[in-house]
Formats: C-alpha cells, structure tokens, sequence
C-alpha cells in the first residue's frame, strides 16, 4: 500500500458559500488515516499550480476519504472545479495525529480547523467541550454533524452572528480556570492557536496543536515547512517539520515566530 | 525493455542509470524510501552537508510561482559527523551510488568536509555546492568568482578520494567559463543547474514573501535556461556533465541527455510526484525501445548542430 | 477612481501611468490598435529599430514553455527610415508616450540610429537594447560585458536629445554593476530584464526547436527573477527604473512598483490578453482605492527591508 | 465590437476518436468570420499552457461559432475538456481570407485542412471538385456535411481503407491534366501544401494555401510565425506574418524552407 495513489472524485458539494466536501476513492487500496494527519492533494495535470497542497482528512470510511476546505487561491480553486469521476493525485496519510484523549477534552477550532478535528470528534465521540470559533454564520460549518458528536458546545463569532462577539480563547480562558486539567486540542489560525496557548500555558493546561504552515513535500524532505520547536537539546527552539514531525505538537514546546501575523 | 542499456559511467563511478535525486528535494533519502525502491536509482544526491550542524534560514522559506518555487531553506542539515553516524548505515543497504552535496563557508571547511565525507564508507562521490556565501570575501559567493571558484575546488580536489562533483550556479554571465575554471582545478564532473536567484513580493504588506527575501527559483520554468546551459557547458568542457533544473518527466530527461548531460538529477519534480524519478527511468526505457537505441550513451551529446 | 494619481515621472519624462508595453511585443502600436485604446497607456514602447531593415532568423522562432516561451525573433524590423515614415504619423495621433527601442551591431550603428530616433518629432525616449551580438567583438554581446556597455551607452548619451532607456540583459553575474555601468555613462534610467537566453530540444529529430537553436526566455516563468534584479538595481543606482518580466495582472505590475520600479511594461501577457495593459491600470486604479494610496508614487520602492 | 471576447460553449463533442466539434457563443457581439479566417483560443485561466492556439472557424452561425480540431498536445487537451457552459477566451477573427472563386473550383483538404476549407465550401457551395486526402477513415470527417457542398469528391487515404491508397496531390495531378484552368484551394499539412503547390505550378494553375505555423499573438505584433514569400520587391523571399498576411497565400509566392520535415 503505496502513500502515492491516484483517487476518483465520488462525491463533490458546496457546504457553505467558499466551502466544499470533497470525497475521493483511491483507485488502489490506501492506507487508513488516524486524526490529525492529513494529504497532499493535485487536481491539475499542468505545472501550474504546480506543488499540491496539504489538506487534513476530515472523515474516512471503508474506501474514501473526505476533505473539507475552503477555496483559497488557485490551488483550491483548481480542486472546486473536479465533477464526480475526476481523477486526481493523492499523497498520504502523512504527518503524526492527535494524541487521543482518555477522558473528556477541550477541542478549540477556528474556521476551517474544523475540518482537522472533526476526525478527533469522531474518534472519541461525546467527550469532548467543543469551542467554535469563526469570522460569521457562514464559516460554521456542518454543525448538523458536529453537534452529535460534542458533549457541549460554544460558539462564537468575530461579527457576532452566532454565539458571543469575540476571540475563541475568551470563552476557552474562561472554561479553563476550573478546567485545567483538561487536555486542549485546538486548529485554526496561528494567531488563533497563539492565543490559545497561551491561555493554557496560564491556565496550566495541556494543549496540542495543529499547525499550518506553507508545504511543497509533505514528506520531510524539502524542509519548506518547518517551525521553531523548545526540545531538551535546544531550548532556544531548533527547526522541525510540520509535515513530519507535526502537523500536531505541544503548544508549550512551539515558539511562536511571526505568529501575529 | 532489458534488451537495452542504461548504464552511464561519470568520472569512473559507473551509474545502474542517469537518473539521480537532486540536492536538498530528497532529504537523506529515507523521506522517499516508502514512495519508491532506492535500488532503481543511479545515485542518491543528500542535502547539502556542513562541518556543524545548521538551522537554516526563518520561516517562510517556500513560495510557489508560475510552473515554479522559490526556495530559502538556508541550507539547513544535520551536519556531517550526524550525517554519517546516522544517515550512511541506511543509504549503505541499498545497490544504488551515494552522492553527497556539500558546502562550506571557508575554502577550509569545504576542505574539512570533503575530507571527513569522502573517506567515508559507502560514500561514492562528492557534489560540492558552490552557490553559498563566502565568509572571507564578505558577500561574494564561491561559485560567480572564477578567481575564488578555482580555489576553492583545487583545494578540495587534494583532500577529495572519490570523484569530484562540482555544482555550478546559473547566476553568472558565463557558465561555459565557470565550468572551464573547474575543470582546470581539477573538477572530475560539473552539475548544473543549481537554482536561479528571484525574489516575490507580497503586495498587501509590502514584504518579501521569503523571509530571507530572496530565494531560488527551480521547477519547469527554469528548464529551457537548464538545458541552454548543459548544451553551452558541454561545448566547453571534456569532463561529464549532470544536468538538472525542471526535469519531471522522461521527456525532460532526455532533452538533458540530447543536449550533452551524462547524468540527470530530479528535484522539484519528487514534491509533486514522489515517484517522479523511477517513472522517468521507466520512461528512458520505453523511448530507447520505440527509438530502437540500444545504449543510451549513443543519446548523450546527440543534438545536431545544424 | 479619479482621486489619486497614477502620474510617474521618467527621467523628466511624464507618463500618465506607468504601464507600457514591452518592446518586440507589441509591434508598432498598430497592431494592437483595434484591441485596445492607445491614448490610455502611459507610453508604447516599438519593437526594435535598426539602422537597415532586418529578416531576422529562420523559422520555427518561437516555442512555448512552462509558463513561458523562448522566441529568436532575430530582431526582425523594417528599419529606422521605413518606421519614421510609415509608422511614426500614426503613434503620432495617441496621447501617450512613444519610445523607440533601438540596437545596431557596432557603436556606430547605436550613435547613428539614436541619432535619427531621437531627432524625430513625436519620439519621447529612445530604449537601447543591449542584448544583441556585437559584430566588433564577436560572439559577446554588448550588455554582458561592463566595460563594452559603458563605452556604447556614453557614445549614444552625446547623441541623443531625449530621455535615454538602457535595457539590461538579465544574463550577467551582476545586474547592479551593469546598471551602475549604465548610469555612470549616463543613462537616464535603466529597463529590466530582457529575455534570459535559453533552450528546447526535440527529442525525436534531435535538434533545437528554435532555428536559431536558443532564444530568449519571457513570461510569468522568470517573474520571480526578474522582481529580483529590479530590487537589486533599486538599491544600486539613482536613475529611475522600468521594471518587465513576466507582467500578466495588476498583482504582477504592482510587485515590480513595490520593489522599486517607476514603470512597468507588459509584454509577453499582450499575447494571451491583448488588453492586458489597460486591465493592468484599472487593476491598479482599484488596489489604490482599496488601500487608500492617493499617489502610485508613495508605492514605489516602498518594500519593506525587514 | 472587439476581436477580443469571452465566449461559452453551447456544444462540444467527438466527431471521430480524437477529433471534436466545439459551438461557441460570444459573450458580446462579435464579427462575422470570413472563409478561411480564424481565432485563438485558449480554456485554462491558468499560466501552464501559457498562449493561446490558433483554429480555423469550421462554421458561424448567428450568434455561434463553430471549430473543428484534433486533439494533440495540452492545448488541444484543455480544449476537449470543455464541458457546455464553460468560458474561454478567444481573439478573432484573424487573417485573411480564401478569395472566393467565381465558379467551379478545386478544393484539396489534408486531414483536419477541411475544417478550414468546409467554410469555403459553405460559401460557394455546389462549384468545388474535392480532393480529400487523409490517414484513414478515422480521418475523414463528417463527411455527411461536406458531400453535400460539393460537385465532385475524391478521397485518398494513407492506409487505403477508403480510396486510393496515396498522396492527395496524386490524384490533383492526373485531373489538372485537363483542368489547370480551376483555382485551386489547398488546406492540410506542410508537405501536402507543398506537395499540391508543386503539382499547380507544373501544371499551370492558380493556387492557393492555407499555411499553418507556430503561433504566440495571432495579430502580427510578435512576428513568430513568419514564413518567407517572394514579392515584387523581394524576389528572393522576404518575411510575411501567416496570422496577419495570411494564412492564405498564393502558393507560387511561397518558398517552402524546411517543408520537408
Ligand atoms: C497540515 C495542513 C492541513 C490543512 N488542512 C486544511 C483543510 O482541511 N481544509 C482547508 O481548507 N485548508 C487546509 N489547509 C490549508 C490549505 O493547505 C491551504 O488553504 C491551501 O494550500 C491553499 O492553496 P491555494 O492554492 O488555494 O492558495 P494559494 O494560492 O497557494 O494561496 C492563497 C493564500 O493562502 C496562503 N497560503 C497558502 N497555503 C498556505 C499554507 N499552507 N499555510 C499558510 N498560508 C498559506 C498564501 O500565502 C496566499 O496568501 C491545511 C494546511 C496544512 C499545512
Ligand atoms: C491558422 C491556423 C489554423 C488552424 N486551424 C486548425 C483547426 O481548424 N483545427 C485543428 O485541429 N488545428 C488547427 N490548427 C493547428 C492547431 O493550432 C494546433 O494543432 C494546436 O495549436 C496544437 O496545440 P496543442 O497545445 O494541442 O499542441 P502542442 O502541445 O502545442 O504541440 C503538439 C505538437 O504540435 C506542434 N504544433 C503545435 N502548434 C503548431 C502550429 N501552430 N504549427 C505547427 N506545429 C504545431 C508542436 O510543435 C508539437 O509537436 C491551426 C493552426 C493554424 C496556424
Ligand atoms: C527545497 C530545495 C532545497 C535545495 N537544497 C539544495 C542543497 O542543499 N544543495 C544544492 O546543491 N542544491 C540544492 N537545491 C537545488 C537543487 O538540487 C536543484 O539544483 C534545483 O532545484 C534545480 O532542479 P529542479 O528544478 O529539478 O528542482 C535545492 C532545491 C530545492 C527546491
Ligand atoms: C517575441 C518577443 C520579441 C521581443 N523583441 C524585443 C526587442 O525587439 N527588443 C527588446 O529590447 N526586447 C524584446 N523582447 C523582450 C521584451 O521586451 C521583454 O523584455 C521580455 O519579453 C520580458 O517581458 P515579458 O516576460 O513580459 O515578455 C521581446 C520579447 C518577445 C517575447
Ligand atoms: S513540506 Fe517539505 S519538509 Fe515539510
Ligand atoms: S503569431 Fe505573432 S506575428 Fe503571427
């Protein structure tokens, strides 16, 4: 079972406006994804775009793969245009996943993150105290199927469309200061996740995240993809991949360069 | 298809077949050793290797570009003593060469490396990168000065026991001439193209988008300018030639190999397809078959000059 | 869309904006006239004159690439006289810049049309190519060697009574030095990148695709390096700069201002969208709007150096 | 009106394996084409293929323009992946056109030259002597549409699976015997104009043809396309443009460099 197969579109819909769900059969048996990992997906055949582009699985069943995204520049617009029976290039599964939760859990998205812990959600169904955070209405996604999943949730909102006007971390902050023993697992944004570390890093609590950053291998190779990681040899931090050694990591050990950006 | 070879030999070091990995787009190998079978290659090429350890450059280091990439990993490695301590025991337990790129910041650490590497078991030849910043002469680069350039590789010619691979940087007026000045130091091979200096520019906040604001630019928009180099070098020059810069499908690899170059090395073409190399020796394969060549050393060179 | 200014200034040179076409590219103005509306184009620049007219090379001269295309044109011209006679009167009706691009194959040659050109009613500023062979010295070329440009570029300053343009060629080690060349023999601004010379093969006749065997590489391809060369050439010379390479949409040309550009020019896009020169300015029009920039001016060379 | 529009596809299908009819609609009102004429046209928005490629128009309509084409690099492939409804974008009409003939007339098509000649055939329909010329029955197409514009039809065929096995000049040759008085109109492949303008000239007749080379602008700006024709000034040839002044040209001002290949 190769990570490298080719894979057929079975299905392909508009979730919100700027949002599609797109389901792929690989055409030769694949290997099963664990939460958190993700792939390198190519929908054109040309050189341009040229590199694929990473995206985390958002569910997986028996033979298909599905992926939520967000249509972006050329990259995603290429992949919005597939109909049904389209073929495409696939890598993955690639990169570690969620370290799994043994009780109940905090799970912080951020627009899109969604997609990523949605496979989490799934995995360890009615533990975790979902915190939803997103620009509108119109980037929540799905909440018909995420909903069953959660034990609780909170949304909010920038222009305050649903739930409360504000950042995702203040409610989180908020929640924390009884429930810092609760591991925290959160995707969105880096400015997002920064925030998010850091009121668990106040807190106390444990908190893993997945990591975005710009890809061309998915594989380790290029070193494209890497953040500034503290381990015992390198306090000061040393290069890791995201694609590698990530997407997710402890969000004590990343060092936030350039992260209000 | 086995009626028929592919065998090249490149300074002595004879090759399975002309097609290799670029330095710095296939790690130390291990990345890609799930996506293909090693065995199948003529030669791994390792990123660049220094005497320490080096971080490389701050993020973000890639941006796509028209039918391209800018790159400005800065070099980042492990460093050499790492490199054969952990690397080489797993690229020694394939049948396949070893090449390893290297680099300095002093004609004295490209000295020390080349030793450290080439006495090294299991290392077949050395690829020495000259397109990085020289610390004694401030911002110049080894490989645009075919003063410094002569220096440095006759120096790591005397320490160097395996063949000696030189990489020329495209960013010069005349790469027949760089290519010359190596071969006079004592050269054994020349590789080109390493990646051309560009820069992007994020127009919403006025930044480059690199952090290190320029980086080099590789893919299939640079192959025309690749394969006008290799045919310019193999013009001027008697030692083999390996060329690279765009090559993702046989059909590249074979305008390389009709213009002059011996060996073929794939770099960008792994990212997007991480069977990219195998499927280009596949492809050499079916186009000796259907041109009824029986050796593909009768290709190299072969451009008719009228 | 009227509140700000898109006015740029050109070595005394006004220009109604700073977009113009790119020289071998749009022909005489005429050609394109039907598509577009000339008068809004802050100036046109001619495909190449010489002093006699020119055939230019054999077909095939062009051949499309990754994102690019090679062509060896050859400089193809119907000569200095013919296009004072027969195309001036026409670029004459436009209210918008004509600026004549030029080459000859000695000093002479450049000295004798800068001459003509620059004493033509209707002609605001000549552009000297200088990536054509030099007949005097050979194979070199006049833009790849500092001393043989500063000698031909002083040569022609004494000649000519308009605002004097000096194309680089983008294949040298250093574009600054050239540039710096250029100003010291006093150029009044200088245009980059023409063409990066390269080349494509045919794999089944084994010949070069192009007649001429190479050609000149253009297109959003060498974008990235071509922003490069105008960032390094702003931070090395005083004289205005008119950046080109690669320009197909206002996010391009705004790239080019940002790293230091005073005028852009459009070619190779002018194929694929013949309006692609008046979307260009719109496009500007509307990103100054949305980021509340009165004056284009206040953009260029306003990139960040952090 | 502008020769530079955005057009979508009312129509699109295979005609024989590797050959497809594609029905444009202008976005905006366009000119009316003019036998021989034709466009550019390009289906990706993308810089990977870059330029435009040039097809004859095989038919117009009212408010439709109609193209017959092979499929043969990346181009031609973006072009056949077309679905209806989808936009492109086109320039023309382009070039000149064949000067209409005054009565009966020779018309020789090579391979997917009669889409250039079926308009031809269209305008002055019932006068051409047809000389049909391809690799094999695959080759010849629509053939339900052009026997009816014409007098007479002759077809010849590389592999002889629908009439004589030959060169289409052969046939050309033998009847200008008796009829060199005919123009004759020529549309096909480098060494079958030629082969065609050769047989005109030994036989005395008019002939004209329909050139095909390598395009970038299609208006005369890039002068890429150049091929070299004598003229009273330059008796020795001298450079034209096909896309500006032609692709229609009087065979016997053509000088036929590198034809061979
Ligand atoms: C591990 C991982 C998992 C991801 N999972 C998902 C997912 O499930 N759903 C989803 O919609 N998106 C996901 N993304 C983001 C997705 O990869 C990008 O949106 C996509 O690459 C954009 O491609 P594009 O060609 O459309 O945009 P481009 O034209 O390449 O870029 C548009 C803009 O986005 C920025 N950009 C592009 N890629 C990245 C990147 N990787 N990091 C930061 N900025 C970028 C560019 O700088 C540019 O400003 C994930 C990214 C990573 C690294
Ligand atoms: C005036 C004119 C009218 C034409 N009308 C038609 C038509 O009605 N129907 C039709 O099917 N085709 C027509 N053609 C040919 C058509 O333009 C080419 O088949 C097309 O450009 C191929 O594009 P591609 O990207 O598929 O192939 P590419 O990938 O560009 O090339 C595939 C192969 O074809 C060669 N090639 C490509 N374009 C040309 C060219 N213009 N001249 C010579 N060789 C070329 C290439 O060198 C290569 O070997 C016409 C050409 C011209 C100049
Ligand atoms: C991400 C990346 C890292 C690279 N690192 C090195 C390196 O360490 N040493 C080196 O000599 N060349 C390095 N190169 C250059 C490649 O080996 C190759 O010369 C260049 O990319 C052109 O080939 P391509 O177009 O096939 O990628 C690197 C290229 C890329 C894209
Ligand atoms: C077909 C063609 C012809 C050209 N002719 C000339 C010329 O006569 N003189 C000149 O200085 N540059 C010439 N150029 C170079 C362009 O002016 C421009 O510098 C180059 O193409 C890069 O810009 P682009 O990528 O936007 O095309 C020509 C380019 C092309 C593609
Ligand atoms: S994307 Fe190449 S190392 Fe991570
Ligand atoms: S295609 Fe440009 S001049 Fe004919």
């Amino acid at each position: 079972m190769s990570r490298h197969f080719a894979a057929s579109v079975v299905e392909h819909h508009d979730v919100n406006a700027g949002f599609r769900l797109l389901t792929l059969s690989p055409d030769t048996p694949a290997l099963p994804p664990e939460p958190g990992q993700f792939y390198m997906l190519q929908a054109n055949t040309t050189f341009d775009p040229l590199l694929k582009r990473p995206f985390s699985f958002f569910s997986a069943a028996d033979n298909t793969i599905s992926f939520l995204y967000r249509i972006r520049g050329k990259g995603t617009r290429a992949l919005a245009a597939l109909d049904t029976g389209a073929k495409l290039s696939v890598i993955g599964p690639l990169g570690n996943a969620y370290p799994l939760p043994e009780g109940d859990y905090i799970a912080v998205a951020g627009g899109i993150g969604i997609a990523s812990l949605y496979s989490l959600l799934g995995a360890v169904p009615g533990r975790a105290l979902l915190f939803w955070g997103a620009r509108n209405r119109n980037e929540l996604l799905m909440p018909e199927r995420i909903e069953p999943l959660v034990k609780t949730v909170v949304m909010t909102t920038d222009d305050g469309s649903v739930g409360e006007q504000a950042l995702v971390s203040v409610p989180v902050k908020r929640f924390l200061a009884d429930h810092a023993h609760l591991p925290v697992y959160a995707c969105g944004s880096t400015p997002m996740m920064k925030a998010v570390a850091d009121v668990c890093a106040e807190a106390g609590a444990r908190c893993f995240v997945s990591l975005e950053t710009y890809m061309a291998c998915g594989v380790g190779a290029c070193l494209g993809c890497v953040v500034k990681i503290r381990t015992q040899e390198h306090p000061q931090g040393t290069f890791r991949s995201v694609c590698k050694d990530g997407p997710v990591f402890d969000a004590s050990a990343v060092i936030w360069e350039g992260a209000g950006e | 298809m086995s009626k028929h070879s592919l065998t090249v030999n490149i300074a002595g070091l004879e090759l399975k077949n002309p097609v290799m990995t670029a330095s710095g787009t296939f790690g130390y190998g291990e990345e890609y050793a799930d996506f293909l079978d090693l065995n199948r290659l003529g030669a791994v090429v390792v990123k660049g290797l220094s005497r320490q350890p080096k971080e490389g450059n701050p993020v973000p280091r890639i941006v796509e570009t028209p039918a391209g990439m800018l790159n400005a990993i800065g070099l980042q490695n492990i460093g050499v003593k790492r490199f054969i301590a952990e690397k080489m025991p797993f690229l020694r337990g394939f049948d396949t060469r070893v090449i390893c790129n290297f680099f300095g910041d002093s004609v004295g650490e490209y000295v020390e490396v080349a030793g450290m590497l080439s006495a090294t078991d299991g290392v077949h030849a050395l690829e020495m990168n000259v397109s990085c910043p020289n610390k004694q002469a401030g911002w110049c680069v080894f490989g645009t000065d075919p003063k410094v350039l002569g220096e440095v590789v006759s120096s790591v010619r005397k320490v160097c026991t395996v063949p000696l691979i030189v990489k020329l940087s495209p960013n010069v007026t005349s790469i027949s001439q760089m290519a010359r000045v190596a071969e006079d130091a004592g050269a054994d091979a020349v590789s080109l193209i390493n990646t051309i200096t560009g820069m992007a520019v994020d127009i919403k906040t006025r930044r480059p988008v690199l952090a290190n604001r320029i980086g080099g630019l590789s893919g299939p928009a640079i192959k025309p300018v690749a394969v006008r180099m290799v045919w310019e070098v193999f013009n001027a020059v008697k030692i083999p030639i390996i060329g690279m810069g765009g090559i993702f499908t046989a059909e590249d690899a074979l305008e390389f190999l009709i213009a002059g170059a011996r060996g073929v090395a794939v770099g960008t073409a792994n990212f997007v397809n991480p069977s990219a190399t195998v499927d280009i020796i596949d492809g050499l394969h079916r186009f000796l078959d259907a041109e009824n060549i029986n050796d593909i050393n009768d290709l190299i060179g072969s451009l008719h000059r009228s």
